[in-house]
């Protein structure tokens, strides 16, 4: 089979699955989730092998597989969808559909199959299950292989269109599993629940997806395709686009693009200010959180950034000044992975720190790509995906321990909340070991986990291109290792803190060997990366052939970038934040555990600073005043009441009234003038025929008569007539 | 004055007394009977005018068919009315009059002097001729066909008006 | 040698005759006898008419016929109307028959 | 069959008439009979406009099947009727959309015979505008279809029937007014109805003078006339009042046609008779047509969102929808005749793009009100507050259902209504670029009125309120459904089939 007819099959069984269990497996568990693997597989199995073609192909980049159809017309030509693989694509191809994979299998183990259906979840309550198998078990593996055929159609797209379709497609499956549990309610009002939490992250990230939207038609207006070969790859159509100044003076076309584009990212990969939504998506199942905040979801927003490149940075060379798109992909990027880094230090739910430290990695590859720093950006796209996909579904497997406890001793607490937990190292071993492998891959703990390596480029490059950027990203280094080893120790160290942490249990093989997978890639998949000129590292594996990464994504761009030059300073500072913020974060948390009921050791010494970083710097209460309520004004009471019905109805009701009254004026005048002479006519017909009615007898015999009479007459008048005595 | 028109005033009398007869007697029974009387002088007269076959079906029809379903009918509906009871209506005078008058100006056209004589042609073929007009379709086989159609639709339209309805 | 005004008038008078019936008896079936009066007046001029004016020619016989049939059809839907109101209202007077009226 | 080739169109528009005639001849209280008499009946025009379709599709382009009969010689008018690129799709979609809203009608008991009567006379009039090619015809048939629709509304509607059904007819007659006035001004100017002859003596005409008015004075006020008809139809803001109520008030059947296929008769007006009749006009209030289009789509969108009754929610939502399609057709106004930048190819994708969302809208639309009158069925409220949610519990199939035809209407990419947004949006950008970054706006609201939508029915607990009412859909409705779920997807996946044929007229309209 041609690769390109391969590249095709890429996302077609993840939607077949979706069909295939939405239309006839939707009442067998068991089927449901075979049939969602094995197409999953069989996708794997072909990205693996398309992946593998890829890098055995020489010259791979220059030359790269491709293939499309007519789609839409369009006038004189027409919009072609199709597919292709460049080294970029080959990339992605070998994380998402392993990761998505994973995932499958892991929520076989997370949604209890094959333990019993609790009496209370026998009808769909839309409630998480009380303790059993997940009633709706069918449907999440339905949305979730749509899902996966998103990602992986937005993967193998060549333009930029269909990647906008399984961007979208992705937003409705990241709406429906958000709001999977939709029937959940919580005893505190306040508290976001999950169906709210689908239309914000539904709503925010159209708001981002409307302008990418526009980013799509401007530029395809300008270019007449939307084909990536045809504009990233073409230096002539990347210049005209450069140099043409668009609507906004000041901007160029490509600059405006660029633009509007990555405002679809900052919505897609929840950036400041669009990442209100991605802390809250944590209301879905814990795979669904892996599969938005590691695979899928917001990989895409970054991946489209990575892909979109060429034109982000149309226009502009090693060393120059920075074009406005990849300016504001620097500082929104570096601020967000501050901004979110903060607010992860004081979360208590063991999800939303992840949550927040997925933001502030995701910020961390847009800061990379806006200050030209293209391989290190997909580099930590690529090792991010594998560690957070890690530490996502070790959470889950954390909570599900603890919901284990939970429905053993009866106790009334929130089985997600850091501070109920404690000692779970003891009772789930395989679990720690991974996490932990995750929390050192995520802080950048040096030399042997993929996260350092990754990292340490970004640092490297954004040393040499913009120092405030560098910094800020220093800062957030050092946060996010503090935050991680507090995550650790306050989940897995010290002693348990409520009963439910003590009855805590491992779970099951279908849950921990997802897990044991991703931490291999969570080590070993920083050593392609790893830079050529390191010391005694980079050279070693070198000559092992391993770390070809630059080279190979490298050949996606036309102009191959060229590798920093080693700079010992952003390494020390790499190695000092990561293992700096660990041994900080284990002062503070793992070396005198907390005890339970204990608060924060942070909240004392922080005061209000902590308040706000809890709540998230007020940005929901601010959104909601400034946008939402508003919103509901203006639908409610402006354009309906307001508009609508007062004014443009009363306007008519008022032009009826008018009518009305004519009406009622010409009425009078017609009874007089018109109506009346007509009924006079009609009463002396009336007249006539009553007085004649009585020759009407009824008697055939006098009729007769009558007519005989008239007869005779008429006869006797002819006859005189006939013998002339009348003339 | 010929023989035929003796015979002629001989079977007109007959036949306008026994009409009288019908008008005016108060037994019905009485009354039909003239009526075959008048019917079957009718058809002497028919045959005085070499019209053999309207006599045989003046006979048949009228006095065969007709005349014994009225005999059927007044017999039916004698029990309501008594022979002995008024069997002229309030407005008899006034009808007298009418026919009078009607009588007497027809009569005064008639006696006019403008009637052709009596031809004598072959009146014996008269049968054949009348069958081949009614049957031929020069002739006159469509009003035969209505003719026919009309009298069974009436027979149809009897039935259903006359049978007896539960 | 009869001239045809003699049966002409006889014709008449036989008409006036049933006409008379027709108009002043009140039993119904005496009516219908005056109306059978009426249409032999008819056909006695018929036949004179063809006898003396064309009798080569048949279609003064014809028409009879036709008369005939148009008598038949009369005299039998006529007592069946008379049958079918005796039975309803128990009366042959003509005179009652006055649903018609204004 | 040679027969049926050669008056395919007439058959298409008079075959409804015909079994309208034979429903007639059903005793009344044969309801069961009546109502499959009428259902299968209805498949057999639907049979022949995918035969149309599909002949249609597999040849040239322009105005085909043409007939052509003396009609009204004395005038000048006859009998004209054919089909081309932009009006083919929509007797397809007439056809398609008719017996299935006949399915949806069978749980009426209520006068069966005349209802089911009145919407076959409604769809020969609505077939019967799609394929006129005579002005007096189209006027016809126009009007034809106001009248059963005025009865479907005010005999099966719901409570506030009389008032809406009142405003919908006053309201559209207003429009029908100028209409006719402005048919009669280009008959007298011209001699003559016939539409195809008019695209090439009408636009041309400016010597003659009729009573003394002068021909450009003559030609700006038809071509008000006849917007103002198009525009109440369609409906533009500020005309789109009388759509709420009438959708809202109708009988699910009846809202489903009206926002299926009605709304589509003032949009088809303007490509058919505004753009080429009057290219100099259009071009110069294009952009006051185009305001009005994004004043719809923004309006539209906060009105919806602003609804506590479902019904009335997807009502205004084809206000939203239906300024998509008056924005494409704006913009191949305003670039009629003119090639800068561009201008050409991003008309020809708008124009597609705006008769695609008519087609679109009419199997969204046509589904949504469906899915709400399943729901109000049952539930016998449309208020989203008292449905409170949590239906989907009890109704999985009606879920899934739902969802999918919100996206439809959401403009999901994948499913159909994506296709054409995203084309009238690239068409429009370049021509109309601050009117279309409003619209955005509007984009923006259509998701948060379908969310606010699905959350207020399907999400939330186990609602103990609609336990033991049945809320689940039953095969019938399944089967209602289905037919536009598939070309939801069909479109949505693979548009080329329809956009192309479409494509080919608008680039002919174009010139």
């Amino acid at each position: 089979m041609p690769i390109e007819t391969l590249i095709w099959l890429i996302p077609v069984p993840p939607l077949l699955s979706f069909f295939l269990i939405w239309l006839f497996a939707n009442r067998n568990k068991a089927l449901s989730h075979t049939i969602a693997i094995v197409l999953m597989a069989i996708s794997w199995i072909i990205s693996l092998y398309v992946f593998l073609t890829a890098i055995t192909t020489e010259h791979f980049g220059a030359e790269v597989f491709g293939h499309s159809v007519p789609w839409l017309p369009t006038g004189d030509g027409a919009l072609n969808m199709g597919v292709m693989v460049d080294p970029l694509t080959a990339g992605m191809l070998f994380f998402v559909p392993l990761t998505c994979l994973l995932i499958f299998i892991y929520s076989v183990g997370y949604h209890n199959f094959g333990g019993r259906l609790d009496p209370h979840d026998v009808h769909s309550t839309g409630s998480p299950a009380h303790n059993g198998v997940e009633p709706m078990y069918s449907r999440f593996f339905a949305f979730l292989s749509l899902f996966a055929f998103g990602m992986l159609l937005l993967v193998v797209a060549d333009n930029l269109l269909m990647m906008f379709v399984g961007w979208e497609i992705m937003g409705l499956c990241s709406y429906l599993l958000i709001g999977f549990w939709h029937g959940r309610n919580y005893d505190d009002p306040k508290k976001i629940t999950p169906r709210q939490a689908a239309v914000k992250a539904f709503m925010t990230t159209r708001v981002g997806d409307v302008f990418m939207m526009l980013g799509i038609v401007y530029l395809y207006f300008h270019t007449g395709t939307l084909s990536f070969r045809e504009i990233l790859y073409n230096e002539d159509v990347l210049h005209h686009l450069a140099e043409t100044p668009s609507y906004i003076v000041g901007l160029s076309v490509a600059a405006m693009v660029g633009l509007l584009l990555f405002a679809g990212t900052v919505g897609k990969s929840a950036q400041f200010p669009l990442h209100v939504w991605l802390p809250d998506a944590m209301e879905g199942p814990t795979p669904v959180s892996a599969m938005i905040h590691a695979a899928t979801m917001v990989s895409a927003g970054v991946y489209a950034m990575v892909r979109m490149f060429p034109l982000m940075s149309a226009g502009w060379h090693h060393g120059e000044a920075l074009t406005p798109p990849m300016m504001a992909m620097g500082f929104i990027g570096a601020f967000t992975a501050l901004f979110a880094s903060t607010i992860a230090v004081a979360q208590r739910d063991v999800k939303k720190v992840l949550a927040y430290s997925t933001i502030s990695q995701l910020g961390y590859m847009i800061a990379a790509l806006g200050i030209g720093a293209y391989i290190a950006a997909a580099f930590h796209l690529i090792t991010h995906a594998f560690f957070k996909a890690l530490l996502f579904l070790g959470s889950g497997s954390v909570i599900h321990g603890v919901e284990h406890g939970v429905h053993h001793t009866h106790e009334h607490i929130d089985p997600q909340d850091m501070f109920n937990m404690g000692a779970l190292r003891k009772k789930m071993p395989i679990t720690f070991w991974t996490f932990l492998i995750g929390g050192f891959a995520l802080s950048g703990f040096p030399f042997v986990t993929a996260g350092f390596w990754s990292k340490d480029e970004i640092l490297a490059d954004a040393f040499v291109a913009n120092q405030l950027v560098f910094w800020v990203l220093v800062i957030s280094a050092f946060l996010t290792a503090f935050y991680t080893m507090r995550q650790i120790a306050l989940t897995f160290l010290g002693e348990p803190r409520t009963h439910s942490a003590e009855h805590a249990q491992e779970t099951a093989w279908t849950m921990t060997t997802p897990l044991v997978i991703l931490s291999f890639f969570a080590i070993f998949a920083g050593f392609v990366g790893v830079p050529e000129h390191f010391p005694a590292l980079g050279e070693l594996f070198h000559n092992l052939n391993v770390n070809r990464f630059h080279e190979f994504i490298g050949g996606t761009l036309i102009e191959h970038p060229e590798a920093v030059e080693f700079n010992v300073f952003p390494l020390l500072a790499s190695i000092v934040v990561g293992v700096g913020g660990l041994t900080l974060g284990w002062l503070v948390y793992g070396w005198k555990p907390l005890k339970a009921g204990q608060p924060d050791p942070l909240a004392k010494p922080l005061g209000p600073i902590y308040t706000l970083l809890e709540n998230k710097y007020y940005f929901d209460e601010l959104y909601d005043f400034i946008f939402v309520r508003p919103a509901r004004w203006i639908s409610e009471v402006l354009v309906y009441q307001v508009m609508d019905k007062n004014i443009i109805d009363g306007f008519l009701h008022g032009v009826a009234r008018v009518a009305v009254a004519i009406g009622i004026f010409f009425k009078g005048a017609e009874k007089v003038i018109i109506n009346d002479p007509p009924d006079r006519l009609a009463d002396f017909t009336q007249w006539l025929g009553r007085s004649f009615r009585v020759i009407q007898t009824g008697r055939i015999q006098s009729y007769l008569l009558i007519v005989m009479l008239v007869a005779v007459a008429f006869g006797g008048v002819y006859y005189l007539m006939l013998s002339g005595l009348v003339k | 004055m010929s023989i035929s028109q003796i015979l002629f005033l001989i079977v007109g009398a007959v036949t306008l007394i026994s009409a009288v007869l019908v008008v005016t007697m108060r037994n019905l029974v009485h009354a039909a009977l003239c009526l075959i009387a008048t019917l079957f002088s009718i058809a002497v007269l028919f045959v005085l005018l070499d019209a053999g076959f309207m006599a045989a079906v003046q006979v048949v029809l009228y006095i065969g068919a007709i005349a014994i379903l009225i005999i059927f009918a007044v017999m039916l509906t004698r029990r309501v009315m008594a022979d002995g009871s008024e069997q002229t209506n309030s407005q008899w005078p006034l009808g007298l009059a009418i026919a009078a008058a009607a009588l007497a100006s027809v009569a005064a056209l008639l006696n006019a002097p403008v009637w052709p004589a009596l031809p004598s042609v072959d009146t014996s073929l008269s049968i054949s001729a009348l069958g081949k007009a009614l049957a031929s379709p020069d002739g006159y086989v469509v009003p035969f066909q209505i003719a026919s159609v009309l009298l069974t639709v009436a027979l149809v339209g009897a039935i259903a008006v006359a049978g007896e309805k539960k | 040698m009869v001239p045809l005004n003699w049966y002409l008038t006889l014709a008449a008078a036989l008409f006036c005759i049933g006409l008379y019936g027709v108009l002043s008896r009140r039993n119904a079936v005496a009516i219908l006898m005056g109306v059978e009066l009426m249409m032999n007046a008819v056909i006695i001029n018929l036949v004179a008419f063809w006898r003396y004016l064309q009798p080569t020619n048949i279609n003064g016989q014809v028409f009879a016929v036709i008369v005939f049939a148009v008598a038949a059809a009369e005299a039998s839907v006529g007592l069946a109307l008379i049958i079918s109101i005796y039975r309803r209202r128990n009366s042959v007077i003509a005179d009652e028959m006055n649903l018609m009226k204004w | 069959m040679n027969f049926v080739a050669e008056h395919l169109v007439s058959l298409v528009v008079f075959t409804p008439l015909i079994g309208m005639v034979l429903i007639g001849l059903i005793p009344s209280d044969q309801k069961s009979a009546i109502k499959w008499a009428a259902f299968l009946w209805s498949l057999v025009p639907a049979g022949l406009s995918i035969y149309l379709w599909l002949a249609y599709a597999a040849g040239g382009v322009g105005f085909r099947f043409v007939e052509q009969a003396v009609w009204y010689a004395p005038i000048g008018a006859s009998y004209h009727v054919g089909v081309d690129g932009i009006s083919v799709p929509m007797i397809l979609l007439t056809g398609i959309l008719t017996p299935l809203a006949l399915l949806a009608s069978f749980s009426i008991q209520d006068r069966i015979k005349p209802y089911m009567m009145l919407f076959l006379m409604l769809e020969t009039g609505m077939f019967g505008v799609f394929a006129s090619l005579d002005l007096l015809l189209f006027f016809l048939f126009w009007e034809i279809g106001l009248v059963p629709m005025y009865f479907l509304i005010n005999q099966w509607g719901s409570a506030n029937r009389r008032y809406a059904s009142f405003k919908f007819f006053v309201y559209t007659m207003a429009g029908s007014l100028g209409l006719l006035l402005s048919i009669q001004l280009i008959g007298l100017s011209t001699g003559t109805f016939d539409i195809v002859r008019l695209f090439n003596i009408w636009p041309g005409l400016d010597k003659e003078l009729i009573a003394g008015v002068p021909m450009p004075t003559i030609k700006t006020v038809s071509f008000f006339a006849f917007c103002l008809a198009f525009a109440i139809k369609v409906p533009m803001w500020p005309f789109h009042t009388w759509l709420p109520d009438a959708h809202t008030e109708a009988p699910t059947a009846g809202s489903m046609i009206l926002a299926g296929v009605l709304l589509k008769l003032g949009a088809y007006g303007f490509l058919r008779l505004v753009l080429p009749l009057f290219p100099e006009q259009a071009a110069a209030y294009a952009p006051a047509l185009a305001f009005l289009a994004m004043l719809a789509i923004v309006f539209g969108a906060f009105a919806a969102f602003g609804q506590t009754d479902f019904k009335r929610l997807v009502a205004y939502s084809s206000v939203n929808h239906m300024g998509f399609v008056v924005l494409g057709i704006a913009v191949v106004a305003r670039a009629y005749g003119v090639d800068a930048e561009g201008w050409r190819q991003s008309a020809a994708i708008a124009g597609t793009g705006a008769v695609l969302q008519m087609f679109n809208h009419g199997l969204s639309a046509a589904a949504m009100f469906f899915l709400v009158g399943v729901v109000y069925e049952r539930a016998h409220t449309r208020d989203l507050n008292e449905l409170g949610g949590g239906i989907w519990q009890y109704a999985p199939v009606y879920g899934a259902v739902m969802l999918f035809c919100s996206m439809s209407s959401l403009g999901l990419p994948g499913l159909n209504g994506f296709v054409s947004e995203f084309a009238v949006v690239r068409g429009s950008w370049p021509v109309f670029t601050t009117v279309t970054a409003i619209g955005m706006l509007g984009l923006l609201f259509t998701g948060a009125y379908i969310l606010k939508g699905i959350q207020k029915v399907l999400h939330g607990p186990r609602n103990p309120k609609w336990a033991g009412h049945g809320m689940e859909m039953n095969a019938r409705e399944i089967v209602t459904v289905a037919p536009l779920m598939a070309l939801m997807l069909v479109i949505g996946v693979w548009p080329w089939w329809l956009a192309d044929v479409i494509n080919k007229a608008v680039v002919s309209l174009l010139g």
